[in-house]
């Protein structure tokens, strides 16, 4: 391993939440991940979406709701949530629907900016495209 | 009968495969990942309107919420039921097909 | 009522057992008898005594304990499944020459058998799976 | 439990085999239910319809070809095997690459019968209809 | 970069998500269940055709013959690999995506 | 080439853990390196010593464990997903007041930094499950 060695993580997520594991223990490997430098950015792309829907409650399921989690990860310097437009339009669904995850830019004086960047499938292929490293859970 | 679809329409052919076999007067419940195909405005919503004008069908409320979809976006006519409502519809039905 | 239920698939990984206790809760409650779970596939995996969840999450291997002790509910899982996937009581450990046995509380092994009796000694039969 | 009640058992089988356990799996149910004289029949749905095609060859996956299985079922008073004509359809099969799955009828002195019966969705859900316990794997 | 599919296109959606966002010139490899999607005959069968005239597809031999599916019976420029081909192709593209 | 290999699922229930490791073979056959199997989600399952599959089918802890020790592949389980499932070695055992463990030879049990440090490491990350 070369020390300086900076890779391209991308996390692919395209599974619903508490139906399966998944995207909580999908959200447990970014959290560790983060303390490796590496240059991560996740994706939210079909059913996926659903992981980052606003309000959710999980009091009648017995399960722990993870999804305020998700605004933690501007804290580990994970900044890059890239959410497919197409599969928002196709659920019924729009950015509105989704929460306000944001981080601290430091390089703009800390100032707070959107993480979630909703891209067309056209503009995702790219992205995902340039990526060495997929993790599909 | 009671039909039970637990995989998201978008995702899987469970949901479609349900409609294709139900018989008109059967009860449909959406649970676990099958409630997000409750909302409106989605690329199936025109098929679960059509299915309703013979069949019912029923979205497990607990699920819903898991999923940050709330009630007042559901495809009108589509009824919330809680689990001692699900207990209810496999009383009230005489068989129940779980399309896994 | 008696409603009998089928579960495929393992703890965690999938809602199946959640949701299928949930259901056997709502229907006790409802005045309802649940007189047999079964336990196949990964469905086996539910029964390990082994698991040990992060204290904020839920232990679903001892909520279906609880529920059979306080229920008189009858946790079976299928031999041949647990076999495979190294899920075993004593017995079974040493039929297998293995040194360590896994079975929780409350759950005990048995055959498909009592899948099929399940359906017909049930008013309902509900399966909850992937 | 009465002892003489006879229910409609009907094994609902919607995977292919091996890429998954619960066609190996639904089958062993399959074989010891047979001995509980209920009234059983298998339906195959959608992806289903792989489990009983011709010439399955597992040497190259290190599994255990369990189709061969399916031929027995005669031998179990297991008759009736529902398939759904535009399942195969959708999947550019015909009835000919399944396998020929036969029983002695013995109300028929002994006649060798095709056990697979190809229906179309409709006459399929109407089966469903009266089924008393439906198992899905 | 390397494309795997390993679920049936009739159930699920993972072929069609992996044909909206790989791009020209991937390599796409159909193996576990997602190989009963490479015959001839299927309703999807013209997607894949297109797909052919800026990606290549390959199917895993082992798995196609797993389910009785015999090579003759593929669609037209559809590739057999053995597991040693699955490794080559893995090597010779510079990253691998799963669609799980 | 160096592979490194992410596997989700269980055995037998799905091909997962089979696919991963025709592919490990096939990779080392072809005078490729697999440097780690990380087991994750159920996959964690595959490490369990207490399989006990009927004897015409594949063992498939026993395939993982041996091509361990003849190629020396690092097996790793992540520790997160073992506990909640009931995969543990001794240590764990103790540490988490159970009387029996259960993790099959060639394994051991670690963090999810061993899965980035996989990615990090290999030429490319293999990533097999449901």
């Amino acid at each position: 391993m070369s020390e300086g060695t900076i890779k391209k993580f991308m996390y692919v997520n395209r599974k619903p939440p508490y139906g399966t594991v998944y995207a909580l223990e999908s959200l447990e490997v970014v959290l560790i991940g983060a303390a490796f430098d590496q240059d991560v950015s996740l994706a939210f792309i079909g059913d996926g979406v659903y992981q980052i829907t606003k309000g959710q409650s999980t009091s009648d399921i017995g399960m722990k709701n993870f999804s305020p989690t998700y605004n933690a990860l501007g804290d580990y310097d994970i900044t890059k949530l890239y959410v497919e437009q197409e599969s928002l339009t196709e659920r019924g669904l729009s950015v509105d629907d989704l929460m306000d995850i944001v981080y601290e830019d430091e390089d703009d004086d800390w100032a707070e900016k959107p993480s979630i960047r909703v891209v067309s499938r056209a503009e995702l292929a790219d992205v995902i495209a340039g990526q060495d490293i997929l993790l599909n859970f | 009968m009671l039909h039970t679809v637990n995989k998201s329409p978008f995702e899987r052919n469970s949901l479609d495969a349900c409609l294709g076999l139900a018989k008109a007067g059967s009860a449909i419940l959406l649970i676990e990942d099958g409630v997000v195909g409750a909302i409106k405005g989605t690329t199936i919503e025109s098929k679960l309107t059509e299915t309703m004008q013979s069949s019912k069908i029923y979205v497990l409320g607990p699920d819903l919420a898991a999923r940050g979809l709330s009630e007042d976006k559901l495809v009108d006519g589509i009824q919330v039921v809680d689990y001692g409502g699900f207990v209810d519809l496999a009383a009230e039905n005489t068989a129940v097909q779980s399309w896994l | 009522m008696k409603f009998g239920i089928l579960i495929n698939e393992g703890p965690y990984q999938h809602q199946a057992s959640d949701s299928a206790y949930l259901f056997a809760k709502a229907a006790i409650d409802k005045g309802h008898e649940v007189f047999r779970v079964f336990f196949y596939h990964d469905g086996v995996q539910n029964a390990t005594c082994l698991s040990s969840p992060p204290q904020d999450d839920r232990n679903i291997t001892a909520l279906w304990s609880e529920l059979a002790k306080e229920h008189n509910v009858d946790l079976v899982v299928c031999v041949a499944a647990a076999l495979r996937r190294g899920i075993l009581d004593e017995n079974e450990a040493k039929r297998n020459g293995k040194d360590a046995h896994n079975l929780a509380d409350g759950f005990r092994i048995s055959g498909l058998g009592q899948l099929i009796e399940a359906g017909i000694q049930s008013d309902r039969l509900m399966v909850f799976g992937d």
